[in-house]
């Protein structure tokens, strides 16, 4: 059944009790992210250090467990990586959801990669998708400083 | 007709959806449609065709007349005064732009104020937000109580000198309540005000009286109502119709036309520019004979028992939470479901064919109010029956176990 | 498809009308539809029926998807640089409102001109008469040549510093001209003009580009191409939709809703206010693949065969007198015939099953000028043969015999 | 074949050379009509006696044969009438147009009812009724001192 893929337990587990779900003190990025249609909304704040290290992340926001399972993971994902590691993980898991049967980033080790595909479950489910997409598009545009909020296409 | 068989008057029910039977309860945010109007639409294509009112040859004048007939229809179902009242719109969100913006050309000054209710979907707010922004005027908000219900001491409260015009759903598409209009309006017009009624719940399901509601316009989307898409009805007073501006402009709401000047067709030609959704209209005609066959007083009994049946089923149900209980209600079941968000609901149900909807339904002013951002809807029509209220409650249940609750 | 054998695809031709054949020359005014696209809306109705964008449910996730491939469609067919330069409207009458009043919230001021011509469909002067009314601009009138054209050295004539806007037919529905819009265009921008194209009768009958045209604006209506009633197209430059206030408010062109503030949501939803006519846009997709299958270029040559033919028919026929005679010609035969009024000839044809159409055809302007209060004009479309036009000329021989005239 | 019926001589002749198509002088009862689907227009003139005779009626307008013929005969018959008369008269042409086999009217000679049967053609062509009736609807409002045009609804 394609239901008992795409509530994993580690979905429901991550839906249930987000982590990071706060607000990072001292944030110096942050960007917000909102999808009309579902009146889901996330607020992602980063705080980066000289190097482009990603020292903290965080989210504020609402929505059904798959797009918290989403953020969650994402951001517990993130920190120790530097914007470019990060981006790539981004272009990555998109890809996956998108398309890809699989994750190839280097920057991901197993562990991490094994987290990321309980989130391939959503392929099935169209409509779903961008419930899992919108935090990471959020992410690029608070590394990106945009301005706009993102908004996921409907 | 007897409203027990009704489904099978519905070819969409003989689909698999999935490999499941669909129940389908998702009526408020558009109806399923019976074959003899499907099939109309068939026949004025393959048979009938040709545009209205422009030409003289055989084709165009009987498409003429079975337009004309549908206001006729359409003026017998809401027993409005005089056909001309009648007016054919894209959908009801055109029908309450049209009355705001022609009201806004002359009839609002700075400072006037409208008074709408928590309950409005945003079609009957974004219009009246247009013109406080253009004409700065103020829009204030009539208050739901602990049920839901907007009442009438509530609105009496809200009128304030300045009040010049109330627009209120005639049932809400969120908590079902069904206002009580013709006292509104009654207090309203008492004070010279003007009553706009969305009327888009309201049409397909409960009996209609516009002169005994007495309100000045009246809005209705046509594919709510069993009838196809792209078409709506706006109701409005003879006196109002023939006083206000026009709305569009182009073929067929003229009279005169010179290069300095143009003078404007008769009702209800003035309100129908250009080429209008003829097969839409034609084929409406047969939504209204399809209700009328099984008989307004049927379907209000049918559609009581299966709300009544389903909020009991639902207030049983650990968990859920039903969002208003109005005493006097639609058939709108929204609710909540404890540590599952609308849209994970909405997607395990779908999994077995039960189609609702999830989300604020255009309503954000209310959700705001009730302090969640989204709700799980499952509201009913004429083919419903309990045995699809039983499966919404089934399926409800394997949300919970997915989700490991109670 | 070979396009010689196409009225076969068209189920209104197996009828009799009046127990004749039908000869329908009255496509400029409204399209037969072939069963691609009758049979799409049945499907649609019967086995996949659901509101589009708003419920996450199978049906809903499908018909959003059906419903966006038409924009699809629609961009690739006018060649649009962007899919959110597409917005469906209720028809070209409508688009042009839309832009009118969009662009009169706030891009004009008093003492603007606008320059339309003396060609123009209703539809395309009463929406900027409006503007005239509240803003107190100007419209000024490109004249007609001899031969029923509007030329680029009129338009240039009539430019002054105060032109803001020029609207212009693409196709005349009366003379059959057609309009160097994309010269017109070019003299235009360079003088920072917007322009704003009704190609209600360009869509279906020429090749386009909207790109290379560059226009600003296009117009179109869905019924003329082959496909349902009540809906049309507004092509918008990016820049300008992205630009311009929304026209309609309501459901589904909103991003964030409070008691005191509303903002838009982005293209296309911020222009497609409430449900929209669904089962029309999702047909449409198949009158576009139609069209695609059988080949603009194919349906050019088509279609300028029949008129040449047609044309020398007329003209060869004693009392007929054409109306306009430009080089570059659309589909549209327009005459008068000494002593017997339009009206008449219209009766008359139609008792041979021939349907043409009588009357000013939304173009009053130009009939004033023409000194006629109206005229009969046979209109061709991919279906029609030159057999339709030897039975249109052997029918007026017989409003001659009737009106006892030579 | 219906067309004969519908475009009998008297209506081709009156139509081609129809009475009374000028301004009566020194008229004082006047009136518009027009039908905005097919842009017929029709200007009724009436010179009314003290005893509300009609000592002269005409028109000015164009339109089909129908409508030209229709306008024709009508203001030859109505002259010598009185308003009475004259309207009971409309009342029955109308009345025929509509769905009566027959005229009536007892202010009608039998020569006066030929012509006006004449018309009765049109019945079978309902999208041409308001070609034959626009005239006479815009007689009563000329003796009724109506302002505004009057106007075939369609
Ligand atoms: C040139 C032209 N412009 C505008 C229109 C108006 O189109 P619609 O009535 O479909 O809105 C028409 C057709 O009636 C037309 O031929
Ligand atoms: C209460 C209410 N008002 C207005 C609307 C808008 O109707 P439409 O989208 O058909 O224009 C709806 C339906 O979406 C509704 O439920």
């Amino acid at each position: 059944m394609n239901l008992k893929e795409l509530y994993q337990e580690i979905i429901l587990e991550h839906g249930k009790n987000p982590r990071n779900l706060r607000k990072t003190e001292g944030f110096n990025k942050d960007a917000k992210g909102n999808n009309p249609l579902c009146g889901d909304n996330v607020h992602v704040y980063l705080k980066l250090n000289g190097q482009r290290i990603v020292e903290d992340a965080s989210f504020e926001g609402s929505g059904c467990a798959i797009s918290m399972a989403s953020a969650s993971i994402m951001t517990d994902l993130i920190k120790g990586k530097n914007e470019h590691e990060a981006k790539e993980i981004v272009e990555d898991f998109l890809g996956m959801i998108k398309e890809n049967p699989d994750l190839k980033s280097e920057n991901l080790n197993e562990d991490e990669k094994t987290k990321l595909m309980c989130l391939s479950g959503v392929k099935q489910y169209p409509m779903r998708v961008k419930c899992a997409t919108l935090s990471w598009h959020t992410l690029v545009s608070a590394f990106d400083e945009k301005q706009e909020e993102v908004k996921t296409e409907n | 007709m007897n409203i027990n068989h009704i489904k099978k008057e519905f070819p969409i029910f003989d689909e698999k959806i999935q490999n499941n039977d669909l129940v389908y309860l998702d009526s408020a945010n558009s109806s399923q449609k019976p074959k003899v109007v499907v099939d109309r639409i068939n026949e004025f294509y393959t048979k009938q065709f040709s545009n209205v009112g422009r030409s003289v040859h055989y084709l165009a004048v009987a498409a003429t007349n079975l337009y004309e007939n549908t206001r006729t229809s359409v003026q017998r179902y809401i027993n409005a005064k005089d056909q001309n009242e009648i007016v054919f719109t894209k959908g009801a969100t055109e029908a309450l732009n049209l009355v705001a913006n022609t009201l806004g050309q002359n009839f609002f000054r700075e400072g006037d104020e409208i008074l709408i209710t928590e309950l409005e979907h945003h079609s009957n707010y974004v219009p009246w937000h247009f013109l406080r922004k253009s004409k700065n005027i103020k829009i204030n908000f009539a208050e739901i109580n602990e049920a839901g219900e907007i009442t009438l001491e509530e609105i009496e409260k809200k009128i304030t000198p300045n009040t010049k015009l109330i627009a209120i759903t005639h049932l809400s598409n969120v908590t079902g309540a069904i206002l009580p209009v013709k006292e509104i309006t009654d207090l309203a017009h008492s004070k010279g005000i003007i009553v706009v009624v969305d009327g888009c719940q309201g049409a397909p399901h409960l009996k209609l009286d516009v002169q005994d509601l007495d309100c000045d316009f009246y809005a209705i989307s046509c594919h709510k109502m069993y009838g196809p898409t792209g078409l709506g009805v706006l109701y409005g007073k003879k006196k109002w119709l023939e006083e206000l501006p026009p709305y569009q402009g182009g073929g067929g709401m003229i009279n005169e036309v010179n290069k300095d000047s143009i003078s404007y067709g008769d009702l209800p030609n003035k309100y129908e520019a250009g080429t209008m959704a003829t097969a839409q209209v034609i084929a409406f005609d047969y939504s209204i004979k399809f209700l009328e066959s099984i008989g307004i007083d049927n379907i209000m009994k049918h559609e009581a028992e299966l709300v009544e049946y389903g909020q009991e089923l639902l207030k049983k149900n650990n968990s859920v939470k039903l969002i208003g209980n109005p005493r006097n209600k639609g058939g709108v079941l929204s609710f909540t479901l404890e540590g599952v968000h609308p849209h994970d609901i909405a997607t395990i149900l779908d999994e077995d064919g039960v189609a609702i909807r999830a989300g604020h339904h255009c309503c954000q002013i209310l959700h705001d109010k009730l302090n969640i951002p989204a709700s799980a809807r499952a509201s009913v029509g004429i083919y419903n029956t309990k045995d699809d209220l039983d499966q919404l409650n089934e399926s409800i249940n394997n949300c919970k176990k997915i989700f490991n609750i109670e």
